[in-house]
């Protein structure tokens, strides 16, 4: 059901644990399967240096949450940005279909952990989503705590 | 693949060697069409009588009250429908909500097309009332649909209270006994349903074979409809191989019974207390009393059953989270749901169900390995 | 019992020796269920998966458009109710007089249900006219239910010409291609149906299961209702052992369909001539062209058809008057009444069907045999 490289993921995750003086956490919790995901960074020079996770979920979620904390390690926050869903998919070697959403998982808990470091860096972060930094999320993500 | 310790066995069994030293002779040899009028086929037609006489014998019924389908679920559907069907100005449907997909969905589906649905509730222990039976039964209700024994906790239901209330109240009652078939004794001489459903494969038969028991007088339609099979009750050319094994399977069920019933019991109890007291923030899904004596549900908080499944596998062991039909869906066990489970529970459930083939060796080695798998799972979990 | 010559493969054939030997490492140790998370159920799965390629081999279909079934009569069940329930709106039925009974009885069923059904003669040959269908198909047509070769004359329905019309005419088709199947090529790519019926133990398989072709596209509705088995198109534990026999049955079929086609053909023709040549007031049931290369039909006068096959008994030799599973049951033949057979012939037909198992000798046994017996019961006769 799975690809070698999920499994190895699972088998194996990297960067498992907590960061204590993270600079960002992000939390997200699938509605559908009731699973959880926290993501925890450490910010330098706009690099994202340190990374770690924590995941109560499927297979496909704890393989997501250590894929996705290898693709971001050492890069830039507008890299890490950029990451979505698919890209996680595709460096797992594909999910099963019922399992794609988990993949969503690991791309939101990550935006959600430099969502907050920016709020915290800059009171009020640069949304993309914002018409002026006044205004609130047109997409309404802030408010809800949902990241599109 | 190395050795396998198979512990999934709700989800379907291994088959017994002498089920397949039965089968083998109508598979190679005999392989006749009972209809046919040759002698040929009519030495395969003798065949299908005697598995028919052992899997009345398994239920202390009548051989003319055995029909052979496809499996559990076909029975199942052919139960409920033949009720509606042979009873069209009734169009209620009394079952719970801890039923097996194969009444489950179909109930379901009914309900979409316009029958009315009382959906009975289980306690936190998994329990079912009967006085719920009583209160939901009315004087349109068709079919009460209760299974006999929960394919993920084991739990049994009280079909005897429940046989008194429908026989009182003149409603049919069918039985999913699937799970306590071999497991349990079941008489339907001392608990008078009206349905029954088996399942071959969950008792060391084959799979793609099954029997509805239907009491003599109920009036029946049949499901599958062409030609005169089972006494016009189920029509296609019969699954002779299939029935044959489920026959031989039922005859060694009654045998093993006693012996394996308690047998197995220890086997189980001992498993889950190895691992109840081992692992911290572990419970019982389900009474640990009133259930079968081959299963046991066990919830590790924190964790996600999926991930556990997946560890164990690594190490040859079989278990399953929910029933096996419904991994693979995402949502936590409806059967875990409908008892109250918080989900940090819930979705961390693993299912344990033993057999005769079971092993002393097999316990102690689940018991060593599976705490070091939940430590390491509860590393990942951000509830620890 | 001693040798027996069998000559009623249209009922159910041998299960091929390679069949078996297929069959047995899922009987006896790749027990395990497909839908489980662990590996052990996963072997299994890839079996499952394996053997879904060799049936849609066979048809040269798409694996995703084969869905296992417990039969000949349950695929053609599911196909005309999943036709109807996806339709909801369309109740009208086109079919023929000489479906097998997994057709017609349950059309006849869904007539007495309100549904409205054109039955479609056949002439004095069996042939159906692809015009009948033209006329008959209308707006409110949910599905046209045609089958491929006829179970009793072995004649052939013009199913490319039907689905040509079907096709024009945007009405679903159905074609039970269960006598078909191994003895004459068929491609859902050549005749575009939306549903083909077939089953395992008329193509040297084992009893008891069977598929059912479902175009791609084409709105499905499952039949039996439960857990997601068959990407829920057909719920129930999949009969393991059955599938994985169906699907090296289909393999050899296409395997031997060539050779097989001319050599069966041959002994059929050799057959068929010899005994209308030795047997006064015989005849043949059906086109002489047109038809399956295994089956015959002979009608032989003054005669009835269950002492032909006594006799025939005593000898070994098995075959069969009417399909199987009408045997047992006094009227004539439904199909040999509907293309106006007169009684006194249709009720000493006999049908041999023959197979790749079947010898020259036992051609010889038969044409030797037969007279002898055709001439003691008429002396019986008061027609003669
Ligand atoms: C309680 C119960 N009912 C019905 C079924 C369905 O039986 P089958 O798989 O033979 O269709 C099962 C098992 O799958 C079951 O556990
Ligand atoms: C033409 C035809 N359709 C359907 C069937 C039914 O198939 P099964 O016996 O597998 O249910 C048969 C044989 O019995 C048949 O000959
Ligand atoms: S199923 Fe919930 S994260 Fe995968
Ligand atoms: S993402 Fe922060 S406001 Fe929209």
């Amino acid at each position: 059901m799975y690809s070698e490289k999920v499994m190895q993921h699972f088998a194996t995750p990297q960067n498992v644990g907590v960061i204590e003086d993270a600079d960002g956490v992000g939390e997200v919790g699938n509605p559908v399967c009731g699973d959880m995901m926290t993501f925890y960074i450490k910010v330098n020079n706009g690099k994202i240096e340190d990374v770690k996770y924590q995941t109560f979920g499927c297979v496909a979620a704890i393989a997501v949450s250590s894929q996705v904390s290898e693709l971001v390690k050492g890069k830039t926050l507008e890299e890490a940005k950029s990451l979505t869903k698919g890209v996680v998919a595709e460096a797992l070697g594909g999910l099963p279909k019922q399992k794609m959403h988990c993949s969503n998982l690991g791309a939101d808990a990550l935006a959600r952990a430099i969502h907050d470091y920016e709020t915290r860096t800059h009171g009020q972060h640069p949304c993309p989503h914002r018409e002026n930094q006044t205004a609130g999320c047109t997409q309404g993500c802030c408010d809800t705590g949902e990241i599109s | 693949m190395n050795k396998v310790i198979y512990m999934d066995n709700n989800a379907t069994t291994r088959v017994a060697p002498q089920v397949i030293r039965e089968m083998l002779p109508v598979l190679e040899t005999w392989y006749g069409n009972p209809s046919s009028m040759h002698g040929f086929g009519g030495a395969v037609g003798k065949r299908l009588d005697q598995a028919r006489k052992q899997v009345a014998d398994l239920l202390q019924a009548d051989p003319g009250e055995i029909v052979f389908t496809s499996g559990g679920t076909e029975s199942d559907n052919t139960a409920i429908l033949a009720a509606l069907a042979s009873q069209p100005h009734k169009r209620h449907i009394v079952t719970t909500r801890v039923e097996h997909p194969a009444v489950l969905s179909l109930v379901k589906d009914l309900e979409e097309r316009g029958y009315t649905v009382t959906w009975l509730g289980v306690d936190r222990k998994g329990h079912l009332n009967p006085d719920a039976v009583r209160k939901a039964v009315r004087k349109d209700t068709a079919i009460v649909s209760v299974m006999a024994a929960n394919n993920e906790t084991g739990v049994l239901f009280p079909i005897d209270k429940i046989a008194a209330i429908t026989r009182e109240k003149d409603v049919l009652l069918h039985t999913d006994a699937v799970q306590i078939m071999g497991k349990l004794p079941f008489s339907v001489q001392d608990i008078p349903v009206d349905f029954l459903s088996l399942s071959s494969h969950k008792i060391h038969g084959p799979k793609g074979v099954g029997a509805l028991y239907v009491r003599k007088g109920v009036r029946f339609k049949p499901f599958i409809i062409g030609g005169h099979q089972e006494h016009g009750r189920r029509a296609g050319t019969e699954n002779i191989p299939g029935i044959v094994g489920l026959g031989k399977a039922c005859q060694l069920a009654a045998r093993h019974l006693d012996e394996e019933t308690i047998r197995v019991g220890k086997l189980r109890d001992r498993l889950e207390e190895g691992l109840l007291s081992s692992i911290d923030h572990s419970q019982l899904n389900g009474d640990q009393n009133n259930r079968l004596p081959n299963t046991t549900s066990i919830a590790f908080e924190f964790v996600e059953g999926e991930a556990i499944l997946l560890l164990m596998n690594e190490l040859g062991i079989c278990a399953s989270s929910g029933s096996a039909c419904t991994s693979g869906s995402l949502e936590p066990s409806h059967v875990l749901r409908a008892m109250g489970i918080p989900f940090t529970y819930a979705h961390g459930s693993i299912r344990f169900s033993l057999s005769r083939y079971t092993t002393d060796q097999e316990v102690d080695t689940v018991i060593r390995e599976l705490p070091p798998i939940i430590a390491r799972l509860r590393e990942l979990s951000p509830f620890c």
